[in-house]
């Protein structure tokens, strides 16, 4: 089961790639919990998060070839 | 179930004032506009810590982008009586000086045309997934935060 | 005493979309700009007792409107951190789809750029001398009425 | 002692001229009686007066060679 992570902004000086692919992972929690582990930094940073482009708010379960959005606060114009 | 088109807002790069002219030169056969309103957003030339910014390179969740541009066009078309609406927002490297943001409505009368105007550049600034990094004279960086 | 300066706001017919963008470009060396807000007043080919309006012959006391436009632009600086202001109002006769009026503000932030831009604009329709003169097809002509 | 009399907008449809040059008239109370007898259509017309690019509300003494201008109300823009 693949997940296709995509980092925006400034969480890239962080994790310095914009997109990361991770496998077994069953919802937006158990993510988190991964990516904090592999990026320390990333808990310090403000992010919203869309699954397959739609905004979630609570842990969220994933299915096969889900596309992840983590977009830090919007700083267009 | 009405079948949204989704516009693209983005330019690579710089707006050019020349695209801002014949966008305006466009609307000269729509003889029911009476008032145009334009913002232009210019990169600025920011000191921060002695250090001068050279520009700002633009970046998007682009389909997320367009997406929520087209339910921002939605609700101001629903809200005011506007002719057209048109919105270009650079990605890539701007410098400081040129133009990033293109905002244009048109209405028969100058209150809709400016409220329109105003209200949807709040709203691409504060809802659309665009960032903008600040890059310096000495190419370090800082990344741009809305107020 | 300081010494006031009066610009020249008039020019002869329509204002060219390309004016525009000369006028936009002429901003790039000011780098504390970060937003330009821009209105157009366009003429509109109204259809009134099944005639249709074709353009606007404008006229004005000049002399007493660019001395109104001097104290205007004196306030609009007094309440407003702009960087520059320009306005130029047509005279003479403008064709439906053309532009009639132009007015031009910019600022570090987009606040000020926008209240200063719609306030000169609802001055100069209130406080100038100036008249507009709607030409119907036939040639009759009725008295434009500011609302 | 001269007068000189401009009008503008609307008032030039009644006037059929846009200036006027009128003689002994010694404040805008006369200077108005003598042009609503020259122009009968002018009662019916709003505007303001101003002597030497100034408003003026009240009657208004006139000096000799004074410029008057009467304007209906403004339609710029």
């Amino acid at each position: 089961m693949k997940t296709t992570v995509h980092f925006y902004g400034q969480l890239t000086d962080i994790t310095q790639t914009p997109v990361l692919e991770l496998e077994g992972i069953a919802d937006t929690d158990s993510m988190i919990k991964d990516l904090l582990e592999k990026f320390p930094g990333l808990s310090q940073a403000k992010f919203s998060i869309a699954v397959d482009n739609s905004l979630v708010q609570n842990n969220t379960r994933l299915k096969d070839n889900t596309i992840i959005a983590l977009m830090p606060p919007f700083s267009g114009g | 179930m009405t079948e949204k088109k989704i516009r693209n807002i983005f330019v690579n790069g710089a707006v050019d004032p020349a695209f801002v002219a014949s966008s305006i030169q466009k609307h000269n056969t729509k003889n029911s506009i009476g008032a145009h309103s334009i913002f232009l957003g210019q990169v600025r030339a920011d000191v921060i810590n002695d250090k001068t910014v050279t520009g700002i390179e633009y970046s998007s969740n682009e389909e997320m982008a367009l997406t929520q541009m087209t339910g921002i066009r939605e609700a101001i078309f629903a809200k005011y009586p506007l002719t057209c609406m048109h919105v270009h927002h650079s990605l890539g490297k701007v410098k400081a000086g040129e133009i990033c943001l293109f905002v244009f409505t048109s209405s028969a009368h100058r209150k809709a045309a400016i409220d329109a105007c105003e209200e949807t550049v709040e709203l691409i600034k504060s809802s659309l997934p665009i960032w903008g990094k600040e890059i310096f004279e000495d190419d370090s960086h800082q990344w741009k935060v809305n107020s």
